[in-house]
């Protein structure tokens, strides 16, 4: 139905807009094995957009290339942390790590989903994100322990993405409508801020800001940069209409 | 001149077709063209990574925005291996990498080319990879061991890499007009650079002689580009492509393809530094290199508190 | 407690509307509210650049983008006047500028709104602009002279930004459905918020009378947000776009506008750092200034060094 | 004519595309005082880029918009030079240094050609990049004798926009059809390059680079930046095709 349709795309819209940023990387990472471990990611994560994409577009008959390249920004669903810019390679991995233990406690849970596709995408994203964690936490760990600047960096890019957090766990009304479908937001805050408190007394580190962002992606308002990412990813595409590829 | 023991082994196990391993004693010009080999295939790899990377964030559908990530970060994987088999020669991966960013080392210069159009997805897969493949599959047997088993796993991956740009064009030119003329200039464009990857016609390569002879390379310039060219010619008649060669025709009387003669001039200017990229290739390659050293030094510095620590 | 003579000349000029000038004396306390409020107006500057910066590379025409790059490129203008001014009461540009980026001091509310869409352009100059001036217009007139004299020049160029937001809107309107939904939309999003520009209702205003005893604020929160709304309503029906109050109709018995009570809510949520861009302002605002650490370094070098030269 | 509207677009997409990089600068200059000059400077150029594609459009009746918003990249005719990102604020002042001496002795022997528009357009235009050039060259002069890290940028960036210098003094075959009309661009090399030895000594500075682009922007060949530059720059106007703004 269309709540489900509608959840798929949340989910959807931010795997995808974070495979994109990611794929920057590619050719450009600090080191050859970084080059090929944020394209994993970013092709994990590509993996999951379109799964869940082709699942919402059996709703209403539309692509996952429909989705993707013909939704215009208010059409988008997905969370302000994910619209983050990449930045440094610190604000790539304090991004990460905040993005991949919110998506493995999501995905974890959503294996039990009484939607069944849902469930099915769950169970092999899960296994994907567990690695996607390790891989944040790792960094954290050794940018955190490593230099004094790159300590300083990952301080601050911790802080920057912080006030993007809490949006990830607010309960939409859309989560009331999908009960045993969806995973209610609320639920994984603990755990994930367990998860993190791990990390961060291993660091040494204490994110805070005195911001928290209002947010607004599952509405369809979103943070600056997703317009200029859109304009990107859609600019081949939307020149041939109709055309295959 | 005597011949050493060590130096008679080595002859025997080369005329044996046998493979030398890295704890084996070899001849010095042998290490230094094996080291300047490999890591010219290896910088390749790394600066063939941004003609490419240029189009991931647009690529038009989500599946080829999938198969051309996985794609690049391949070439990122193949540049390891080749760093890998060099550096059991005695060269570390931190000095070929400051050699390629001073500019003092070479790769191969078709990734001096820019790539404006979607459709040079497909002809580099189909004419850059394929040449490669022509290239590279008789260094699969190459005698230095490590190189050859690098080359095995690289080869499987290339040819997978060609299908795909294959298909990236069978797609265009069974699509929109505007797609098909994108997939001919993409080929027009990359036909010739894709025919002097395997370098200057055999009565003027000299190095090649000694290649052969240590078993690094098995086949001249000259028969590598024809075997190229035989199996283009019916893959673009099912392409539905023309390569840019009026002519290009088989020949029964030599048992192969007559081709007009390939203008070299262009190609010793882009080596001369004068192509379209050269200049960015290596800016690039550098800014990413600097841009990250702070990184590369923070997970040294953690790596080095670490194992001081497990150590007290 | 009696009067110095000092405060008593200070209590004669302001009794007199005359001004006071950076050389006179002055009570801390009246310094301290004006380098708040200079300081803080040119931070509102130096931040409202960026909501309106986030088009001039999409701007979709070229005479869009040559007007909204002189808008920005004036409200840095606005900024470096006002800093001056604030500077003429002792306190040096770095450190406002230090405040700013530490988070300690404010700038208005209203910048830590989104600009999601093109008409967000037109209603920012029509609604934010127009708030703008109303509150600044009788700032030309505040006791402390740098400060009103700054505000002459800004005023001037206010009402022309407000005119071309106003010009942005009244084309949307009268262009297609999609852009008539779009201005309609942006008109709706910034109206409330422009509203509150004017600060809290005056029983919740503390500071007021004693910035209006000093001739700083010539009229009330409410006042200026009466006057405001008087000026936007025929403006509104030219436009043919609707204001979001339902309530909004002259009353002839108060002579002014009835309007739905203002939700305070979202206001203080936004001041309290739970707006959608707070944290995103400071970051970028924070960024260009450390980006920017080492040319202003050099440049300060280099004139050390030339001074030194031309006075050996 | 065609030849002369094809001239215009030379000059007139040269200065669309700088002014367009140099419009990301504002509000995000190392200082107020450079959100403001480099703001000017684009401004400028962008009434440079009217007038000429303006009077380019004269020759088949399309509009200053039609011509930077609805061609594509290959009928683009910017020179690499002017493609070259922003970079640090050193690379910006480099390409700026470049550009607008460039600009400054084009302008002022174009103020006498037979073309009376043309004419008008440069004898406006050469004021105005005269103050270009005076800011570039002031900041050249600042970043090379200022800091050791000044100084290293400076060189680097100015080594970085060398190889793209060359394709800026290329007589194209147009040239010779424009003769009295267009400023032969092989005679601008001597006065640049006596400028900027000027600069260049004074800086004690010489740039040098291994390499010469190829080039091929006048063509319609270009920079890969372009393609990003222009998804961005036409990514709202392409979304309503005739509306007005």
């Amino acid at each position: 139905g269309p709540d489900v349709a509608e959840y798929a795309l949340w989910l959807g819209d931010d795997a995808l807009v974070l495979s994109q940023q990611l794929g920057w990387w590619i050719s450009r990472a600090p080191e050859l094995e970084e080059d090929m471990a944020l394209g994993n990611i970013a092709l994990d994560l590509l993996g999951h957009a379109r799964s869940l994409l082709h699942y919402a577009g059996t709703a209403d008959g539309r692509s996952e290339d429909d989705l993707a390249y013909w939704r215009d920004e208010p059409e988008f669903r997905s969370a302000w942390l994910f619209e983050q810019e990449n930045g440094d390679f610190a604000k790539t991995i304090a991004r990460q790590l905040v993005a991949s233990v919110y998506l493995f406690e999501l995905y974890e849970r959503l294996r039990a989903s009484t939607d069944e596709t849902l469930a099915a995408i769950a169970e092999k994203a899960v296994k994907e994100v567990d690695y996607h964690r390790d891989h944040a936490v790792q960094w954290t760990l050794r940018l955190a322990g490593g230099t004094d600047e790159s300590r300083a960096r990952m301080i601050r890019a911790l802080d920057d993405v912080w006030p993007y957090v809490d949006e990830l766990f607010r309960d939409e009304p859309l989560i009331d409508r999908l009960d045993g479908v969806a995973v209610r937001p609320s639920t994984l805050r603990e755990p994930f801020d367990a998860v993190l408190a791990d990390v961060f007394a291993e660091a040494d580190l204490a994110p805070k800001s005195a911001f928290i962002a209002a947010g607004g992606g599952r509405e369809g308002r979103h943070f600056p940069t997703l317009g200029y990412l859109l304009a990107e990813l859609q600019v081949l595409a939307r020149k041939h209409p109709g055309a295959s590829w | 001149m005597t011949t050493t023991p060590e130096q008679a082994q080595f002859d025997a196990l080369i005329a044996a077709d046998g493979r030398i391993e890295p704890r084996d004693w070899m001849p010095e010009a042998y290490r230094k063209t094996l080291v300047r080999q490999i890591s010219q295939h290896a910088h390749s790899e790394i600066i063939g990574m941004q003609p490419e990377a240029n189009w991931i964030t647009r690529a038009p559908s989500l599946k080829r925005k999938a198969i051309l990530m996985a794609k690049v970060q391949d070439e990122a994987g193949h540049g390891l291996y080749l760093y890998s088999a060099a550096q059991t020669l005695g060269t570390p991966r931190d000095e070929m990498t400051e050699a390629l960013i001073a500019g003092k080392a070479k790769y191969s210069s078709i990734f001096n080319y820019p790539t404006p159009t979607w459709a040079d997805m497909g002809a580099i897969g189909w004419l850059v990879d394929g040449a490669a493949i022509c290239n590279q599959v008789p260094l699969c047997r190459a005698s230095y061991g490590p190189y050859g088993r690098a080359m095995v796993r690289i080869c499987k991956e290339e040819s997978f890499h060609q299908r795909q740009g294959f298909e990236i064009l069978l797609t265009l030119m069974q699509g929109t007009d505007e797609q098909r003329r994108m997939a001919q200039d993409a080929v027009d464009r990359w036909y010739w650079p894709a025919l002097q990857m395997f370098g200057p016609p055999d009565d003027q390569s000299p190095n090649s002689a000694q290649s052969m002879a240590w078993n690094i390379k098995r086949f001249t310039n000259d028969e590598l580009r024809q075997r190229f060219v035989g199996m283009l010619v019916p893959q673009a008649e099912v392409l539905g492509v023309t390569l840019p060669d009026p002519k290009l025709r088989w020949n029964d009387e030599t048992q192969q393809y007559d081709m007009s003669e390939i203008d070299w001039t262009e190609f010793f200017e882009v080596l001369a530094g004068r192509g379209p990229m050269n200049a960015e290739r290596l800016r690039r390659r550098r800014e990413a290199h600097e841009d990250g050293a702070w990184v590369r030094e923070a997970a040294a510095e953690y790596a080095r508190k670490r194992g001081s620590l497990s150590l007290s």
